[in-house]
């Protein structure tokens, strides 16, 4: 028998659970994410996150101290050791007697800032070379993953390294602000995973009948990578970017750690937790160490409790897991 | 004693919207009871979605996730839901072997064959090493897979449909086990393939007595095969009764609807011969299409001619791998043929050079990608899951620079010819049934007005109720709007039902072409006549087919 | 086969190439004065030029490039250029030694911490994304989903801290002291005390790798087990054992396999931090030190190596998947 | 001073055992005509001698100041104080790669090695003004010998004398200088004139790895192992007899571990005995500190140390100010201002509190001739008067100063220079701080295409010498003369009524003598402002148990290593 089989390997997917029958599958989907638990855990996590970036002034206001003032006086020992709580220090005073809650809530705004701005510049500037590679191929594709390839072969932080100390002008001004810098060292070393992602899902897309339908009905390229792959590959790439988000984070704390991140005094949770490293305080007043690190924790948990349950529900390539 | 019996079974899954206590509020199955006497064949039947697979999955507690199950499945004395695991896994392979649909999927892609067969060997024997390896080989021979010593270190990727069921059913029947359980073990499969499946399965059943639970939702292949047979409707008994009651005296009207379908689709129809056929409207010369992979060159067609008139149905059947495909593809403008004049309607189609980026597909005149649309095999991948039917539909207009009005008012109108209801626009494909989407599939393909619709294996991916209404559909466009098709099938009824003419692509080139009612009742080619006789029919006997 | 390898080594070449050029580049404009560190401390500024044009630093950058790629002045006894035989990547500024006796002393502590590591970081990974993903939302993968989030949540210098505060520092305080806090035994001083000078910073390497990589490998694995070949290793009554570890896993292992030659390579970057943690006397260590000295040709060195493991990493993964791919 | 009280007195062995050293990282360098840290002074002392030297002082750093025979047995000085004469002791050898006798041309060689290319020797400021033919010598060799050349060096050498210098006998060293110097024999004590065989040094790059693990010690120890930024072993000299050396080298072995990160990691194996030392660790953690002193007082040793960390100002005398903050710094009411705006006290708390410093607003540091002990900004409690700053701002006319502070990047400073930061802003002054990172900094500061980069510099200095070192702060860091026309070590100062008060205590015949011009010259130096001192460092060093008999030296401005003991 010479006969091939044809290929069906999917050619009837058991239907994910509930949403046979639905009158309209998108929307209950939404309803039910709404009011799924971990959804909503998640949702209230970020929220606090962002209510305490937002509320940071207000705070400091209330309880009299900025996040840069150094209240010696208040918060340091004579021998210079921060207390650990009292004295309207909610969470304690640093070793330079700052606030530690107080930073730690302007902390959420810059490493909220930069955490976001740079994975969604990797997002989309990864997005739009996988795109670009994926579907247009050939040598386009061949030249956009070699550029790939050689960024993702340069070691992060070394590079970084070398890369802060241009940001310096003739007057030793910094030449742009160091936030940016590090969301551009940080973003330049991310969007590579974006790119490789989003090519990997545009040509296993690009067989697709529907693509095919696409081109057979006379669409241009451009309106069938915006109409038709875009929103196929967004979904994974979203869900990536909140992976990626508190490993942006990350790196800021280590250029930090190694000196080359936000600049001092600024706060940042990465600058606080290098710092309580290196000082080696946090044995003494753990809130520097716990404060920073716990708000990370609950930044990281709630995109992951959002993001995993967003997938589970609305990607439909997920069967519900 | 029965061997397998269903008592009073149910499972229902979760909904993930309800609260944690009332979550199993899918009831799937309901108190569904039968059962199988040794050396049986016992078949159950119905559409899709009707509980068929779910009902064997859970009773052999092969289906995970977030079930319940209710009643008594009981296998010998024991009852399957209440064992342990550790005693039913000692069941499961041993006494009871799995033959499922999808024999691609269901062989591990990175283990070679031989592997996963003596691995039901080691969970359950004491064979040592060398005995092993006799018995699968002996098995593999038995299964009928040539040199068995070779195939055994291939992976599942480099053996054929046909081999690679046959690699399931060798891992069944490896310990001799009392009972079968097949899921859909043909409907993957081509006619010619699914005869030596069926021939297999009979033949083994015959020399060792297994009984065997056979699942399908085709009634020519389950009459051919089947003892005994269990009609189930949403998860619900409808009747049982022997094969001969119940094909020739069935009870309830759902079994005869299911029978009548069945019938219909491959009835040659009576309006077909009242269609008036214009000129030629697509001319094709000398198609001839290669493949280049690497080094290796696959040559998919070869100097093929051939005509379809306006508002014609030409049928392309043939094996899989004869270029029936690739015949769609190049007529529908998503690729170049290598050599030969295709024209549509007097334009002239690109042949050979370059392609549009990205794709594989030439630049069109306009007019000419305008004139000539392509329908898929498989509605669940030829509709984009991120967009709503409306958007889909409304896609190719878009692209071609309508209006918003213009296009609102045109999606309506395909999508009332094509029977789409209005409340479906909005709705995102995972919310539609099969049949729904391959309307709206087809939908898409008229939004342009096309005067050529190129289907291929419209049907296939359908069970036989939804395939009888878009053979209806398309008929009733050929007649209303004059579209012509290129039907392209590997299921000879429904060709012969519904074209006018029919191109047979053999394993070596094109077998024949002509009008159907010649080529089904006198083909030319052996070849033809060997693909007619491998079509099972409502009517076969099991003893026909199996001596 | 043989063209796909020899593309396949022109495109590792041009990375590789590409990456030097740019760090060539930005290490020009970054370090003003390397002659500065070349001099010692206190000279002046007659004799920091002298040592500039010694040593040809203040030639234009074409002149440099030739230098370094074809072949430069020798500093201090040492040829620089890298067609020189052994090819030569110049002379640190910063240690006064030749940069590629530099690497080659560095290499085996950095090899030894990755390669430990790796092993840590692929066993736990395996074992707890399999059984997670066993019992989806089970015990064990609410654990190991909440070991996830933390260690996501620290930067490996923190807990490399945490590990020396805990395991080193209050355990010795209680009068067991068996982790040291820090430094590097060669392999061939001591095996043993090689192995116990870089428990902690495996384990530091290690849980951060754990916590991403496991949930790669729960994740795929579910993909997996939704497969019908799952089923049937059920249905032929394999224990859970053989279904998950020998059919779930080596099915998922695809994109375990990419993501692994990613982050094999990654780690020499993680090492920067694990190194300068544990005092561990190798290549990150020294690109720190080279970095923030403006010592480019150490720093253009160890782009190179680091580029270097990068593309064999992604070769390797490249040529498995290929070849499992050719199976199927 | 408690740490000073040594468990030698409990009559425990004194001589044996091995030392365990934790550092955060290897030496800066161990040539000992390149080692110019205090820490590196701390280990060359124990691989080298001189021709005299300092013995040591249980009871503090600036208490060591006692000039005594090394290798020289004695010495003549002549009338003139021109010509000093030494003789030197019987059976000194060297160790390591050499085992010959010690004579006196291995002096001079040394000191013929200071203008080498590839050595440029720290302590060549002193010969230049001193020593007669030296500049001469200098000229020509730098004139004649290439860079990266040993060979050259060699010839050069060989072939070149300093007419000042001359080898009567094996035995016998004569040193003729230009002017008199009253502290020549304190000059004598630093590392850089160690004997040095030049059939073996003269092979290798100074300091290079090379040199180091051919090492000759002329000191009671020898390096037996080093690895780079890893370890280093350094063992008694076998049959070492210590016999006329002022360091009675107790202990048997030193082992120094390069590997810790963090001075807390250090501090930590500390208190778990891993290590009994800390190297390189400055300052301790104030945790670390108020633990030992709730715990373990006896195992804290405490000494004020001469160092002092201060603002440095870029008010470049020739050139056209490049910033407006430049140009602000010109006038005198605007560095005062920044005296009284700065809260000194909130600093010194950041470090620990009194223990570990002491806010100063005096040029000179207490263990200095010329120290006046006056607080010529006095304010209370050391907090500063951020009113009395804004008046004198606005009598100056820069009311809303603006300046660039750069600092080397690490943690401390970091805490130093962000508490000057948000102080300063009290009297309205705004700093924007330029962090650089360490191995960058000084040559930051001294490449003159950066001079516009910073207005303000941290700087910091630990005195070469305790007691008559003015000269090195006073005379040579302020001095414009001495130090003519550049910034170094981040200082530009000019004041021709500094320069004749320096010019005087030059010429003083003896250090008493001296005494009153450093005081002037201090004066005046404070009240002007030529930096903004910040505070004193005091040294303070936690030991494990097992160390006894704390000793302090003030040329490693710690502890002195030959004189400490290990009980177990
Ligand atoms: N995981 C699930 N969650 C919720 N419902 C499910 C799940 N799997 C299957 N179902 C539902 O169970 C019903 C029965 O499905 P089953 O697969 O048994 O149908 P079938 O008769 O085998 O159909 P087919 O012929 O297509 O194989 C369907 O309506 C399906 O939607
Ligand atoms: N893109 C391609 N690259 C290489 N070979 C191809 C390609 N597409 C099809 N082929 C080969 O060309 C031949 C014809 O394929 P085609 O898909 O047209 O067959 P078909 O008759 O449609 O089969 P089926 O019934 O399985 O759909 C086959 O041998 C196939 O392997
Ligand atoms: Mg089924
Ligand atoms: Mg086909």
């Amino acid at each position: 028998m010479t006969v091939l089989a044809r290929r069906t390997s999917e050619r009837r997917p058991r239907p994910s659970r509930g949403q046979r029958g639905r009158s309209d599958g998108g929307r209950s989907r939404l309803r039910a994410f709404l009011r799924d638990r971990a959804a909503i855990a998640g949702f209230v996590l970020i929220g606090l996150v962002v209510l305490g970036a937002v509320a940071a002034p207000l705070v400091a206001a209330i309880v009299g101290h900025g996040p840069l003032e150094q209240l010696a006086d208040e918060a340091l020992s004579d021998t210079g050791l921060p207390i650990s709580g009292g004295n309207g220090f909610l969470l304690g005073a640093d070793a330079n007697g700052r606030d530690v809650f107080v930073r730690t809530l302007y902390g959420a705004q810059v490493s909220l800032f930069v955490g976001l701005t740079s994975t969604t510049i990797a997002l989309v500037l990864g997005t739009a070379v996988g795109l670009v590679a994926g579907y247009v191929g050939g040598r386009t594709d061949t030249v956009l993953s070699s550029f790939t390839d050689i960024a993702l072969a340069f070691p992060f932080l070394i590079t970084a390294l070398s890369v802060v100390t241009l940001n310096r002008g003739p007057q030793g001004d910094d030449l742009v602000d160091p936030a940016w810098v590090v969301i551009g060292i940080v973003a330049l070393f991310s969007w590579t995973y974006f790119a490789r992602l989003v090519r990997g899902l545009v040509i296993e897309l690009k067989s697709r009948a529907f693509i095919q339908a696409a081109v057979g009905s006379g669409a241009g390229r451009t309106r069938i990578i915006l109409t038709e792959i875009l929103p196929n590959v967004l979904p994974a790439a979203v869900i990536y970017w909140a992976v990626q988000l508190p490993a942006n984070i990350i790196g800021e704390a280590s250029l930090s750690f190694l000196g080359v991140g936000i600049k001092a005094p600024t706060p940042s949770w990465g600058t606080m937790i290098a710092n309580a490293q290196q000082t080696g305080l946090y044995q003494y007043q753990p809130w520097l160490l716990l404060a920073p690190a716990i708000s990370l924790f609950i930044t990281i948990l709630g995109f992951n409790l959002v993001s995993t349950q967003a997938r589970r529900r609305f990607d439909p390539r997920s069967s519900g897991r | 004693m029965p061997l397998f019996q269903l008592d009073a079974f149910s499972v229902s899954f979760a909904d993930p919207g309800l609260p944690q206590r009332h979550r199993f509020a899918l009831d799937t199955v309901h108190e569904l009871s039968y059962s199988v006497e040794p050396g049986e064949t016992v078949a159950i039947v119905g559409e899709s979605g009707s509980g068929k697979s779910v009902s064997l999955l859970a009773a052999t507690g092969l289906l995970d996730g977030d079930i319940r199950t209710r009643g008594r499945v009981l296998f010998r004395d024991h009852d399957l839901l209440s064992l342990p695991q550790a005693s039913r896994r000692r069941i499961l392979g041993k006494e009871i072997g799995f033959v499922f649909q999808d024999p691609q999927s269901n062989l591990h892609p990175f283990m070679t064959i031989g592997a996963q067969i003596e691995e039901v060997l080691t969970e359950h024997t004491s064979l040592n090493r060398t005995a092993r390896r006799r018995r699968v080989l002996e098995l593999l021979g038995e299964v009928g897979i040539p040199r068995p010593e070779e195939k055994a270190q291939h992976h599942p990727g480099h053996l054929s449909g046909g081999q690679r069921q046959r690699v399931m059913i060798a891992m069944a029947i490896a310990l001799n086990p009392a009972l079968i359980i097949a899921d859909e073990p043909t409907t993957a499969l081509d006619v010619s393939v699914q005869a030596g499946i069926l021939d297999l399965l009979t033949r083994l059943q015959a020399e060792h007595g297994t009984a065997i639970v056979f699942v399908s939702h085709d009634l020519a292949v389950v009459s051919r095969i089947a003892d005994r047979v269990v009609v189930l409707k949403g998860g619900r008994l409808v009747e049982t009764g022997t094969r001969d009651e119940l094909y020739e005296n069935p009870r309830e009207q759902y079994t005869r609807d299911l029978l009548e379908a069945s019938r219909a689709r491959i009835r040659p129809r009576a309006a077909r011969d009242g269609i008036r056929i214009g000129p030629p409207l697509l001319e094709v010369t000398g198609l001839t299409k290669h493949y280049r992979r690497g080094r290796r060159t696959t040559t998919a067609i070869e100097g093929l001619d051939f005509t379809v008139g306006e508002g014609e149905i030409v049928g392309v059947v043939g094996e899989s791998g004869s270029g029936k495909s690739t015949v769609g593809t190049i007529v529908a403008g998503l690729q170049t043929a290598d050599a030969g004049s295709i024209t549509l309607a007097g334009h002239p189609y690109p042949v050979g050079g370059r392609h549009r980026a990205g794709t594989t597909a030439p630049h069109l005149a306009p007019e000419l990608r305008r004139s000539v649309q392509l329908v898929f095999q498989d509605p669940f991948a030829s509709l984009n899951p991120r967009r709503t039917v409306f958007q889909s539909i409304a896609a190719p207009l878009e692209a071609h620079g309508w209006s918003r009005a213009a296009v609102r008012e045109r999606v309506a109108e395909v999508a009332r010819r094509t029977v789409v209801d209005e409340v479906l626009l909005e709705r995102y494909p995972v919310a539609l049934s099969g049949g729904q989407k391959q309307r709206i599939a087809i939908a898409r393909a008229l939004a342009l007005g096309p005067r050529l619709v190129v289907a291929d294996e419209p049907l296939a991916a359908l069970d036989v109720t939804t395939q009888v209404e878009i053979i209806e559909l398309i008929l009733s466009l050929q007649q209303t709007l004059g579209t012509a098709f290129l039907f392209i099938s590997h299921d000879l009824g429904v060709v012969a039902s519904i074209a006018q003419r029919v191109i047979v692509l053999g394993p070596d080139g094109v077998a024949e072409i002509g009008r159907t009612e010649q080529v089904f009742t006198e083909p030319r080619s052996e070849y033809t006549g060997s693909l007619l006789a491998a079509i099972p029919r409502l009517d076969d006997s099991p003893a026909e087919a199996s001596r | 086969m043989t063209s796909y390898l020899t593309t396949r080594v022109v495109r590792m070449l041009i990375t590789v190439l590409a990456v030097v050029l740019v760090t060539f580049f930005l290490t020009q404009i970054a370090f003003s004065n390397p002659a500065r560190n070349l001099a010692p401390p206190n000279a002046s500024a007659e004799t920091i030029q002298a040592i500039a044009r010694a040593y040809g630093i203040d030639r234009p950058w074409p002149e440099q490039l030739f230098g370094y790629f074809v072949k430069g002045p020798d500093i201090q006894g040492t040829p620089t250029g890298l067609l020189n035989w052994p090819p030569s990547l110049g002379y640190s500024y910063q240690e006064q030694r030749p940069v590629t006796e530099l690497l080659l002393e560095k290499i085996p502590a950095t090899l030894s911490l990755a390669a430990g590591a790796f092993v840590l970081w692929i066993g736990f990974s395996v074992l707890f994304g399999v059984l997670a993903a066993r019992r989806q939302g089970g015990v064990l993968d609410k654990i190991t989903s909440a070991f996830s989030y933390t260690f996501l949540s620290l930067p490996t210098f923190v807990t490399g801290m945490l590990l020396i505060y805990v395991l080193f520092y209050q355990l010795s305080l209680a009068g067991f002291r068996f982790f040291p806090s820090s430094g590097y035994v060669p392999i061939t001083e001591s095996v043993g005390e090689w192995a116990r000078h870089l428990i902690l910073p495996w384990l530091t390497l290690a849980l951060a790798e754990i916590a991403i990589f496991q949930r790669v490998i729960r994740s795929s694995v579910l993909e997996v087990v939704g497969q019908d070949y799952i089923r049937t290793a059920k249905a032929k009554g394999l224990p859970d054992r053989r279904v998950y570890f020998g059919h779930a896993l080596s099915g998922a292992l695809n994109p375990v396999l990419t993501l692994g030659g990613i982050e094999l390579a990654a780690i020499i970057g993680g090492a920067v931090i694990t190194e300068q943690v544990f005092g561990i006397d190798g290549i990150g260590r020294l690109a720190v030190s080279a970095a923030s000295s403006g010592d480019a040709p150490v720093v253009i060195g160890i782009t190179l190596f680091s580029a270097m493991v990068f593309v064999v990493a992604t070769f390797a993964v490249d040529l498995i998947t290929y070849a499992r791919s050719s199976r199927q | 001073d408690p740490g000073a009280a040594p468990k030698a007195e409990t009559g425990e062995a004194a001589y044996g055992g091995t030392l365990k050293v934790g550092a955060i990282q290897d030496f800066n360098a161990l040539d000992t005509q390149l080692a110019y840290w205090t820490e590196d002074w701390q280990v060359v002392r124990l691989l080298s001698r001189q021709l005299v030297t300092y013995p040591g002082s249980t009871e503090g750093i600036g208490e060591d100041t006692t000039v005594v025979p090394d290798l020289a047995e004695s010495w003549d000085v002549s009338d003139d104080g021109l010509v000093y004469t030494f003789h030197l002791r019987d059976g000194i050898r060297y160790s390591g790669a050499s085992d010959r006798e010690i004579v006196a041309d291995d002096f001079i060689y040394a000191i013929k090695r200071f203008p080498d290319p590839n050595n440029q020797v720290s302590a060549i400021t002193y010969y230049n003004a001193l020593l007669e033919g030296f500049v001469e010598y200098r000229e020509k060799f730098e004139a004649e010998v290439p860079v990266g050349d040993v060979g050259a060096v060699k010839e050069f050498i060989d072939s070149n004398e300093i007419s000042g210098l001359t080898a009567v006998d094996d035995k016998t060293l004569q040193i003729t200088l230009t002017q008199p110097a009253n502290d020549f024999l304190d000059v004598l004590t630093l590392n850089f004139v160690s004997p040095l065989p030049e059939e073996v040094v003269s092979q290798y790059f100074p300091d290079s790895l090379e040199y180091r693990q051919n090492y000759v010690s002329s000191g009671p120890y020898e390096i037996e192992s080093y690895e780079p930024n890893q370890s280093i072993a350094i063992t008694k000299v076998d049959g070492y007899d210590n016999e006329g050396d002022p360091r009675p080298a107790y202990i048997d072995r030193f082992e120094i571990d390069f590997s810790y990160s963090t001075a807390d990691a250090v501090s930590q194996a500390i208190q778990t005995g891993t290590v009994d030392i800390g190297f390189y660790v400055s300052p301790y953690p104030a945790h670390v500190i108020q633990s030992y002193q709730d715990t373990q007082p006896e195992n804290l040793h405490i000494s004020p140390s001469g160092s002092q960390t201060f603002i440095s100002i870029n008010n470049p005398d020739e050139s056209e100010p490049l910033t407006e903050g430049q140009e602000a710094l010109k006038d005198l009411r605007v560095r005062e201002a920044l005296q009284y705006a700065i809260n000194k006290a909130d600093i010194v708390r950041g470090r620990g509190g009194e223990v570990s410093a002491q806010a100063r607003s005096e040029i000179l540091t207490s263990t200095l001739l010329g120290y006046n002990d006056i607080d010529y900004f006095a304010t209370e409690g050391d907090e500063g008067d951020p009113e009395k700053a804004r008046e004198l701002l606005k009598e100056a006319g820069y009311p809303d100063l603006s300046l660039k502070l750069a600092y080397r990047v690490s943690p401390e400073n970091e805490a130093i220079f962000t508490s000057v930061q948000s102080s300063v802003a009290r009297a309205g002054i705004t700093i924007d701080l330029v962090p650089i990172p360490a191995a960058d900094y000084a040559a930051s500061l001294e490449d003159p295409a950066k001079r516009g980069q910073w207005d303000i510099a941290q700087g910091g200095y630990s005195p070469d010498w305790q007691g008559n070192g003015s000269r090195m702060i006073v005379g040579g860091w302020l001095n414009s003369e001495f130090n003519p026309g550049y910034v170094w070590n981040g200082v530009n100062y000019h004041s021709d009524a500094l320069n004749a008060e320096v010019e005087k205590a030059f010429a003083a015949p003896t250090a008493e003598a001296a005494e009153p011009f450093w005081q002037e010259a201090n004066r005046i130096a404070s009240e002007d402002v030529a930096w903004i001192p910040l505070f004193e460092t005091i040294r303070v060093f936690p030991s494990s148990d097992r160390v006894a008999n704390w000793t302090w030296q003030s040329l490693g401005n710690g502890p002195d290593w030959a004189s400490l003991q290990v009980v177990d």
